[in-house]
């Protein structure tokens, strides 16, 4: 098995990935596969930590949270589908109308 | 490894979870009432809805005292847990009561609203209510994603939509940071249970790295949710876009919510490292009470003022936090159910001025309010000292308890910053009383109507929002015992 | 009737009750109403006055829980000592004089203005006989709202900025104060006490350094509110636009409160404190006193002129209270008194003509005296009464003080604030020649009409009082005094040989030479 | 049994209250006036009884409190209102009450027609009252209150016509200058006070027992600092300098006010203050000296002034601030019985003179008013033998001037002449006495010259009234004449209870009756005057010389002012046409009033108005809003981090992450 | 280094550049092509960690269900390119922000200190059992109320996204 801290180093970095494309990026379907990104990071430090821990726990978590991620993703992309019809358009830059 | 079926169901008691099954079985219902009732009006709903969460409300009070955990400890039904769903019955109640002229007028009457808010309601219980990572976890996304479709709830007015969209996507963002630090928890601790989180946190003696990077990170994840700074910013979007009602429920329950799991995990999990996030919190609180308040200085529309007076508040409660003792969390207990009561009232009178999509919501449009409406004026003044912390209202009490906690603490700069971010907050809400009494009416407030169902929801929030500055001994004594039991 | 002082206090929110009944468009109903009301607490008020006797003691007291949780107890605990008898009396008596001002004043809103008023006076009344801190800072804050609104609503020209000013103002005071009561609490707490009540605290002892932080949160809050000098510019944009009974209220009432709070409170709680500021206090009295005078001397509007002399006159009682003897005390006590009656009266007259002209101007009117005689009169008593002529109320009051103070460590301040004396004639009577003398040439104030029977009665009370002050004023300090010695005894760190024993007036044996250290005069 | 002397203030009181309340009602002119005068003359009779009760008593009896009911007690501090009726109070009783009684009627004429004649009536019985307090009054601090009550009425009466500026000008100014001296008799108080409590824990205010402790007071030191704060308040109620100005501008009230108040009784008061307190005066020699030197300077100051003024009771009142200075003087010199003295027939002659004058400026008006000219009726270049038209009054009016200008005989002679004797032979001032002699002799001079002068200018000479208006010119009515007469006729024998100890041996060894009348009060001071100073022997011959030398200067002064107003009237012109500043100067009474305008109303005026708008609304105001706006202004800034984009949210909270994890991470 | 490392690191490799290409891809499509790409790795990584129960729900949810819709919704609202006009600060600090992240993951790592292993999960375990079966015994016994729970949350889910995504109210 390969070492543990590999495991969790690759998670950290897309996690990282994941935080620069939610930083960087426009499109909010885009940023929103970047917050997949993110959970899918997680994800993969709760089963190497599980796996680790020699505890089904983690993996258990892993389970609901794709579960979370599912339900996310229908009310998000709905969200969005709602947004583009008012606005046309999906630039997280245009749902600017309300600020300061 | 076999199941033992017995002994499985031997760890399960359904009344402890019997309020989030009562208001899940309700809120199915409604939606199959909603079908296959054909009715213009979805009043009836809102009555509806209400009866389950009073349902709701007196079985999770019934268990007062109880302190029964269930499920093999990942769900407890403690006083702690009673007190905040109560919390959550009230803000939930409120705002069922004020939706539906809104949502009529605003032209989104659907009758899906109502399971909404109650699938919301039972995220919130289940956060309050959650011993386990993964039941808080699950309550605060049923929570979030139920406010998320709430917020966006308008479709057909565009700051509906931002507000979704931003709400959704930001949220989605700090669970990330959330499930991170509960990944880095469960690392270091090797489980989710609280409990046992608390039992490896205190063998470890001095506070591993791994722990305290994880406390933090649920602590920035809780933090999203109360609205502290830095964490705040989409507070004043979400809440002008979303549907006033809506904005009321989310400034009162997810809030307090946040901080039911917020205090639970913390006080229970990590007491060990106490010194470490207090000062954090401390820091914290600052900020927000003080973010809060200078731009809430600044706001012309009232929905966004309240949305940055309600990053204040939450910096107030975070001030009790941050002394963490008992007066601190009972003053966040009790300071969070006066906040329900004010804020949504105060939100309930906004409700009526407002006009379609959206419109009126500034503050001039209050302009000579009080000459015109009187008692609608004169109860919107009630919330607003509430408010701003004056007495003798239930607001004042609660800011009092949570200032008393930080003095106790010795945390007695926090309070003289507490109390003069109270001073400049009053600025905002007179202007609001400026505007109704003493400036002259420029309008007829002619389109102004106070149906049933909002009146009920002014006369229950300002009664108990007087009651409790006057006669508050009994509830800050529950929330007392409440704080005691974790 | 044990409870009397909580009939007297809320008497007033069920008169609120019942105008709350009364259609706003009755407005006779309604000023009947409030008019009845007040002055049914005013005769409630008189049992007490009749009732008390004369020591030390808090009388009339209620003690009942109210608020029990967590670490605080609070008790509603009310009574009345010596001290605070007067200012009840004060406020019971000034109430039906500020209703019956608005008679014709008001005709707007009458029925929210009412319940202001009435509102304002059991808050007022509450403050008074609060013996629980914490039922104190509650009557405290209570106050403001109707006030607030009264100068906001019925106000002038510049009246929400003088409205949030007052309000904010002296909430981040009193604010600061709440957390000193925390504080003092919790001290409290480790040291045994349960609850809030004041008498408990009176004996705690608290270490020096402490007193320094909690005696000057409770003295910011307070001296906003007397208000000292430089923490004054509130009062004069506050009582401007304020309305003539929010005026009458504000002066003759509420900036009580903060020398009240000074005696009650702040000075006996932290006696090393006090005797660390009284310096400080002092000077700020005195240059308030004579700031006060030269900026009213300059003033344009009435009005102003007549808040700026409020400033000067609570000078004075702050340096009576802070002389720390009991002919400061008693003299401060009595100048509150004063104050409230001569001030009050002098805003009643500024609304008189104000409701006439509608203009405060002092270059609007002149020449007065010839059109409305009666007026003249009763603005000329009332006039000397403020500038502390002898026999009327001011004098007596002005007098204990100074002489209070040149007996104390505070002698050259006394002599300073003695002057004060000559500016009050100055600005004072400029200001009345102004008004009343000379030529009337404006043609607006040539039809004016003198003061109706109402009015009268209104200013006759106020009259009669500034000379039965002023003549007789024993009755008056007989009441107060083992209360102010009482507290004298708490304030004082160390024994004066002025504390002793009121000494035979005979011939003394040369070789009596008292000569403690401590009355050395203060070296500023 | 001097229970009743209650009633002595009483009457006044009653009669103010029913003049004040009910006058508006009454109406009759006659009623109001003579409830006025019945109220003064009640007490009058009541002062009279009291002091023929008070001289059947022995000589050290004459001192009696009676208390009435406690004032104030307030710690050591007590004040009663009580009474103390000795020799000195007596007699201003008389005096005051006397005086006052003749001037109510001759008010009664004087104003008659006026508009508020019950005004002026209730005023003028208010001041009757007060004086009365102030006289009897048995400790410092009722004292006090009828020290201030007399400055109210003077402040009413003077603004009596309170629709001209001038008058209502007038009463402030005295009022305030009032106060200026006020606020040293309140220190003067205070100190006393506390000296004698701190250091022998006597605490009083009472006056006899004051006198019982005197000889616990040291000598200066701390006595001075009491004793010129006491003076100060002397100063102001008495007009000396430097705070007479307001006494001449005083003029602008009715005449009997001038009379009663500005002449005879409360300008007074100050000297009776210090009579009353000798026995703490004289214990400060440095203040002695002060007190002389400010009386001889403003006997002498005010004299100049007189001799260059035109208005008629402008002279008189310059006069009264000269002989003010002399009473001053007297007491400076510790000749305290020749200061009371000379009090007493100062009143008379200078009543005398007022009132004489009120009816020449009421006949003038009448007649100016009959041509419907607007001729100052008081100015004396209008006026011109008058005697012709007004001998009563004339005579009076003369038996009054020579009795001022110190012609032996009358009663100004005997009183001025001792307080100059006194001036010179005094033990207390060495080498200064002859200063003071001789300031005082030289306002005997300038006295005897302006006096006459006035007599000359109004009464001799051809009449310059405007034409036509002289056939109006008539002698007033009696109720106007006969105080005139009494008061005449008191100038000339009111001298006669004080007659020089020369004299009084010359004739046969008549005693000096006040003297002996005022020993009880003034003793301790003399004894105290005879252990600590000692006088120098003066021979007869050198005191029967100065008394010659006095009758001489003021004789010269005489025949000067005959000189000049009487042969030859265009000198005066000539005079001041060839030192034209110099007029100008005196004639604007020596730019007194400006150069207080300038150094102290001014400055105080443009103070407040700087503290006003520079300090109070720019610096603390600004403070305070400027606290608000930066706050607001700071929330105005922070606001737009709130940019409404997603982004810019996420990246705060992912900065946020990031600051904390790293803060805990490096810590 | 045994043939385990290698095949780690080579998955490893394509993860962590398809991740890269999903931030980087102009076009949305790539992005969520590149995504599948890495939850395929991540799938890769389950098995790799004795959890083919995990590996198969990542496929099937991930893959299958959420990108299915993700691609689908780009396509209905018809977005081509991310005509990305970031400005630059924009994409400096985020990037600052996202390494920061990753080199304090790094550090704390490397300080970090895991809990000891219970072990009561074992290969032998898995491979005798099941990985579903163990799961499930878990999933059904500790952690039944959150499972029952997410059935609420999809039903929620369901019913907003039904809500927000109808077609337009009239």
């Amino acid at each position: 098995m390969e070492n543990l801290t590999n495991y969790l180093l690759v998670s950290a970095v897309l996690f990282s990935i994941g935080t620069i494309g939610v930083l960087t990026r426009k499109n909010a379907i885009v940023v929103f596969m970047c917050i997949e990104l993110m959970l899918n990071a997680v994800n993969l430090t709760f089963v190497a930590l599980s796996r680790h821990l020699g505890n089904l726990d983690g993996q258990v978590f892993v389970f609901f949270i794709m579960t979370v991620a599912a339900a996310e993703a229908a009310v998000g992309l709905a969200l969005f589908i709602s947004f583009f019809n008012n606005r046309e358009s999906i630039d997280i830059d245009d749902a600017n109308l309300m600020k300061w | 490894m076999d199941i033992n079926v017995a002994q499985l169901f031997q760890t399960i008691n359904l009344a402890t979870i019997m309020p989030e099954i009562i208001l899940s079985v309700m809120a199915m219902a409604l939606l199959l009432v909603n079908v296959f009732v054909p009715s213009k009006s979805k009043g009836y709903l809102a009555w509806l809805s209400l009866a389950g969460l009073v349902a709701a409300g007196y079985t999770a009070a019934t268990g007062w005292g109880l302190n029964i955990p269930s499920f093999s400890g990942s769900v407890v039904l403690d006083n702690f847990a009673i007190f905040f769903k109560l919390i959550f019955v009230v803000a939930a109640g409120l705002t069922v009561l004020i939706s539906d002229q809104y949502m009529e007028r605003e032209g989104c009457n659907q009758g899906e609203l109502y399971p909404l808010i109650l699938f919301t309601t039972v995220g919130m219980m289940l956060m309050a209510s959650g011993t386990d990572m993964m039941t808080i976890f699950l309550g605060l996304e049923l929570m979030s994603i139920s406010l998320y479709v709430l917020a966006g709830f308008n479709r057909a007015n565009i700051k509906s939509n931002e507000s979704g969209l931003k709400y959704f996507l930001l949220g989605a963002f700090s669970t990330g940071f959330l499930l991170y630090g509960m990944a880095l928890v469960y690392g270091a601790t090797g489980t989710t249970r609280i409990a046992k989180i608390a039992e490896a946190a205190a063998k470890m003696g001095a506070p591993d790295t791994m722990l305290l990077i994880g406390a933090l990170l649920i602590l920035t994840g809780f933090a999203f949710k109360i609205a502290a700074v830095p964490f705040h910013m989409w507070t004043p979007d979400v809440y002008e876009g979303a549907p006033t009602p809506i904005t009321a429920l989310m400034s009162t329950g997810p809030k307090a919510a946040g901080f039911a799991a917020f205090l639970r995990m913390f006080l229970v999990a990590f007491p060990v490292m106490k010194a470490d996030w207090s000062d954090l919190i401390w820091i914290m609180a600052v900020l927000t009470m003080t973010v809060g308040n200078i731009i809430a200085l600044r706001q012309d529309n009232i929905k966004r003022m309240l949305a940055y007076s309600s990053i204040a508040h939450a910096g107030y409660a975070l001030v009790g936090f941050a002394a963490a003792n008992t007066t601190g969390t009972a003053g966040i207990l009790f300071y969070m159910l006066t906040y329900a009561f004010m804020n949504i009232g105060a939100f309930a009178v906004v409700v009526v001025l407002g006009k379609q999509g959206e419109s009126n919501g500034n503050v001039q449009d209050f302009a000579g309010l009080a000459h015109k409406r009187p008692a609608l004026a004169a109860i919107m003044t009630l919330f607003l000292f509430s408010l701003a912390g004056i007495p003798p209202t239930a607001g004042f009490i609660g800011k009092f308890y949570l200032f008393s906690a930080a003095v106790q603490e010795g945390y007695v700069w926090l309070a003289i910053i507490g109390v003069l971010n109270s001073a400049a907050s009053v600025y905002y809400y007179l202007r609001v009383m400026v505007f109704m009494y003493m400036k002259p009416a420029e309008e007829e407030f002619g389109w102004v109507k106070v149906t049933a169902p909002i009146t009920l929801a002014l006369v229950v929030a300002g009664v108990a929002t007087l009651a409790l500055g006057i006669v508050p001994s009994y509830l800050l004594q529950l929330a007392e015992t409440a704080v005691k039991l974790i | 009737m044990s409870n009397i002082l909580s009939v007297m206090t809320f008497l007033p929110i069920l008169g609120v009750l019942l105008l709350l009944f009364i259609p706003k468009e009755s407005k006779g109903a309604l000023r009947g109403v409030a008019m009845l009301t007040t002055i049914a607490t005013f005769a409630v008020s008189l049992p007490i006055l009749t009732g008390f006797q004369t020591n030390a003691d808090f009388q009339f007291v209620e003690n009942v829980p109210w608020i029990a949780a967590g670490p605080f107890a609070m008790r509603y605990n009310i009574g009345i000592d010596g001290i605070s008898l007067w200012l009840v009396i004060l406020t019971t008596f000034i109430m039906p004089i500020a209703v019956l001002s608005t008679w014709t004043a008001v005709e707007e809103k009458v029925k929210a203005y009412m319940i202001c008023l009435l509102l304002l006076e059991t808050g007022m009344l509450g403050a008074f006989i609060s013996l629980d801190l914490f039922l104190f800072y509650i009557f405290w804050e209570v106050m403001l709202i109707p006030m607030y609104f009264m100068i906001g609503i019925w106000g002038g020209k510049n009246r929400i900025y003088a409205a949030v000013k007052f309000f904010i103002y002296t909430m981040v005071g009193s604010l600061l104060m709440l957390v000193a009561l925390i504080y003092l609490y919790f001290l409290g707490t480790k040291a045994g006490i349960t609850d809030f009540s004041l008498l408990h605290f009176f004996d705690l002892k608290v270490d020096p350094a402490t007193q320094t932080w909690l005696f000057l949160a409770f003295a910011l809050a307070f001296a906003i509110k007397v208000p000292m000098f430089p923490l004054h510019t509130w009062l004069p944009d506050a009582h401007t636009e304020a309305p003539t009974a929010g005026s009458v209220i504000l002066a003759a009432i509420m900036l009580k409160m903060g020398t009240y709070g000074y005696v009650r409170f702040a000075m006996p709680l932290f006696p090393e404190a006090t005797h660390q500021f009284t310096p400080l206090i002092a000077t700020l009295a005195v240059i308030g006193i004579i700031y006060a005078a030269l900026v009213a001397m300059v003033q344009e509007d009435v009005k102003k002129l007549v808040a700026y002399s409020s400033v000067a006159h609570l000078g004075f009682v702050m340096l009576g209270v802070f002389s720390l003897n009991e002919q400061g005390v008693v003299g401060g006590m009595l100048q509150m008194l004063n104050h409230g009656v001569s001030t009050g009266a002098l805003f009643l007259i500024v609304g008189f003509i104000y409701e006439r002209r509608h203009t405060r101007l002092i270059t609007d009117f002149g020449g007065l005296s010839k059109q409305m005689p009666v007026f003249a009169t009763i603005f000329m008593i009332v006039t000397l009464s403020s500038v502390g002529l002898p026999g009327t109320n001011g004098f007596v009051g002005e007098f204990l003080i100074l002489i209070g103070a040149f007996e104390s460590s505070l002698r050259w301040y006394a002599v300073i604030a003695s002057s004060g004396v000559i500016f009050a004639a100055v600005y004072m009577l400029w200001m009345f020649q102004r008004v009343m003398f000379g030529e009337l040439d404006n043609p607006k104030n040539q039809v004016l009409k003198d003061l109706n029977l109402r009015e009268i009665a209104i200013m006759v009370p106020l009259i009669v009082l500034i000379f039965v002050m002023g003549v007789y004023p024993n009755p008056f300090i007989e009441k107060m005094t083992p209360s102010v010695q009482k507290v004298i005894a708490k304030a004082r760190i160390e024994p004066v040989a002025t504390a002793k024993a009121v000494a035979p007036v005979t011939v003394q044996p040369e070789a009596a030479p008292a000569h403690p250290a401590a009355e050395k005069p203060a070296g500023h | 049994m001097f229970d009743n002397v209650w009633l002595i203030p009483l009457f006044p009181l009653i009669g103010f209250l029913i003049n004040g309340l009910l006058g508006k009602k009454i109406k009759n002119e006659t009623v109001i006036g003579s409830i006025g005068a019945f109220a003064v003359l009640c007490s009058f009779i009541v002062s009279v009884m009291t002091f023929l009760k008070l001289i059947g008593l022995p000589g050290e009896e004459r001192v009696v409190n009676v208390k009435i009911f406690t004032w104030m007690t307030a710690g050591n501090f007590n004040a009663d209102i009580a009474f103390l009726i000795d020799p000195l109070s007596c007699l201003m009783l008389l005096v005051v009450t006397g005086i006052g009684f003749l001037i109510h009627v001759y008010s009664i004429g004087y104003m008659h027609g006026e508009e508020g004649f019950y005004r002026f009536f209730a005023y003028l019985n208010l001041f009757v009252f007060s004086m009365l307090l102030l006289v009897m009054g048995n400790n410092l601090l009722l004292m006090f209150v009828g020290w201030e009550g007399v400055g109210l009425c003077s402040y009413l009466l003077i603004g009596y016509y309170f629709h001209k500026k001038s008058a209502g000008d007038a009463g402030k100014k005295a009022f305030v200058m009032n106060r200026v001296g006020d606020f040293g008799f309140l220190l003067g108080t205070f100190a006393l006070f506390w000296w004698f409590g701190q250091n022998h824990n006597i605490w009083t205010i009472q006056f006899t027992e004051l006198q019982q402790n005197a000889h616990l007071l040291p000598t200066g030191g701390v006595v001075t600092i009491i004793t010129l704060c006491f003076f100060l308040g002397a100063t102001g109620k008495s007009a000396q300098i430097p705070l007479y100005t307001w006494l001449p501008d005083a003029m602008e009230g009715p005449t009997p006010v001038s009379a009663l108040i500005h002449a005879a009784t409360m300008v007074t008061a100050g000297v009776y203050m210090i009579g009353r307190m000798s026995y703490l005066f004289i214990r400060s020699p440095e203040t002695m000296m002060v007190i002389a030197v400010i009386g001889g300077c403003t006997a002498l100051f005010a004299a100049t002034i007189g001799t260059a003024q035109n208005d008629i009771k402008r002279v008189l009142a310059y006069s009264t601030v000269s002989q003010l200075g002399y009473m001053f003087l007297a007491m400076g010199v510790g000749a305290f019985t020749a200061g009371v003295f000379h009090l007493m027939t100062h009143a008379f002659f200078k009543a005398c003179l007022f009132l004489g004058s009120g009816a020449v400026i009421h006949s003038m008006h009448g007649a100016l008013h009959h041509v419907h000219s607007h001729d100052d009726a008081q100015d004396m270049r209008n006026m011109g033998g008058l005697r012709k038209h007004m001998p009563l009054t004339f005579l009076t009016f003369l038996v009054a001037t020579i009795a001022i200008a110190g012609i032996p005989g009358f009663a100004g002679f005997f009183s001025k002449d001792e307080i100059l004797w006194q001036a010179f032979a005094n033990p207390l001032h060495g080498d200064l006495n002859m200063l003071l002699w001789g300031m005082g002799a030289c306002a005997a001079l300038l006295t005897a010259f302006y006096m006459f002068r006035l007599v000359f200018m109004t009464f001799f000479g051809k009449c310059r009234i405007k034409e036509g208006a002289e056939k109006h010119l008539h002698e007033s009515p009696m109720v106007i004449v006969i105080p005139l007469i009494v008061l005449a006729l008191l100038s000339i024998v009111g001298g006669y209870v004080g007659l020089p100890k020369l004299i009084g041996d010359l004739v046969g060894g008549i005693p000096n009756y006040l003297e002996h009348y005022l020993e009880p009060v003034f003793a301790n001071a003399n004894e105290y005057m005879k252990d600590h100073a000692h006088a120098g022997h003066h021979s007869h011959a050198l005191e029967w010389g100065l008394m010659g030398l006095s009758v001489v200067i003021a004789l010269v002064g005489i025949a000067v002012a005959a000189m000049l107003y009487l042969v030859k009237p265009d000198l005066p012109k000539k005079f001041t046409s060839a030192f034209p500043a110099l007029h100008r100067a005196v004639y604007n009474k020596w730019y007194i009033d400006e150069l207080y305008d300038f150094m102290i109303v001014n400055p105080c005026k443009a103070m407040g108005r700087f503290l006003w708008k520079g300090f109070d609304v720019l610096v603390i105001d600004g403070l305070v809003n400027g606290v608000a706006h930066v706050v607001m202004a700071f929330g105005g800034v922070v606001r737009y981090t709130q940019t409404g984009q997603i982004y810019n949210y996420a990246w705060t909270m992912a900065f946020g992450v990031v600051a904390i994890v790293g803060y805990y991470l490096f810590k | 280094m045994d043939i385990s490392s290698v095949f780690f690191a080579i998955v490893t490799i394509v993860a962590v550049v398809s991740a890269l290409l999903v931030v980087t891809c102009k076009n949305p499509i790539n992005s969520a092509l590149s995504l599948v790409l890495t939850f395929f790795c991540l799938a890769t990584y389950y098995v790799m960690l004795d959890a083919p129960f995990m590996a198969a729900i990542q496929i099937i949810v991930y893959a299958g269900a959420i990108m299915v819709l993700i691609v689908f919704t780009i396509m209905l609202l018809n977005i081509r390119v991310d005509a990305n006009k970031k400005s630059a600060h924009q994409l400096v600090l985020g990037s600052v922000t996202g390494v920061a992240t990753l080199l304090l993951a790094g550090l704390l790592l490397t300080r970090g200190k895991l809990a000891e292993p219970v072990c009561n999960i074992t290969t032998e375990m898995i491979n005798q059992q099941g990985h579903t079966q163990l799961i499930g015994k878990v999933m059904f016994t500790e952690f039944l109320l959150p499972f029952e729970v997410t059935s609420i949350l999809l039903l929620a889910a369901m019913v907003g996204a039904v809500i927000l995504a109808k077609r337009k109210l009239s």
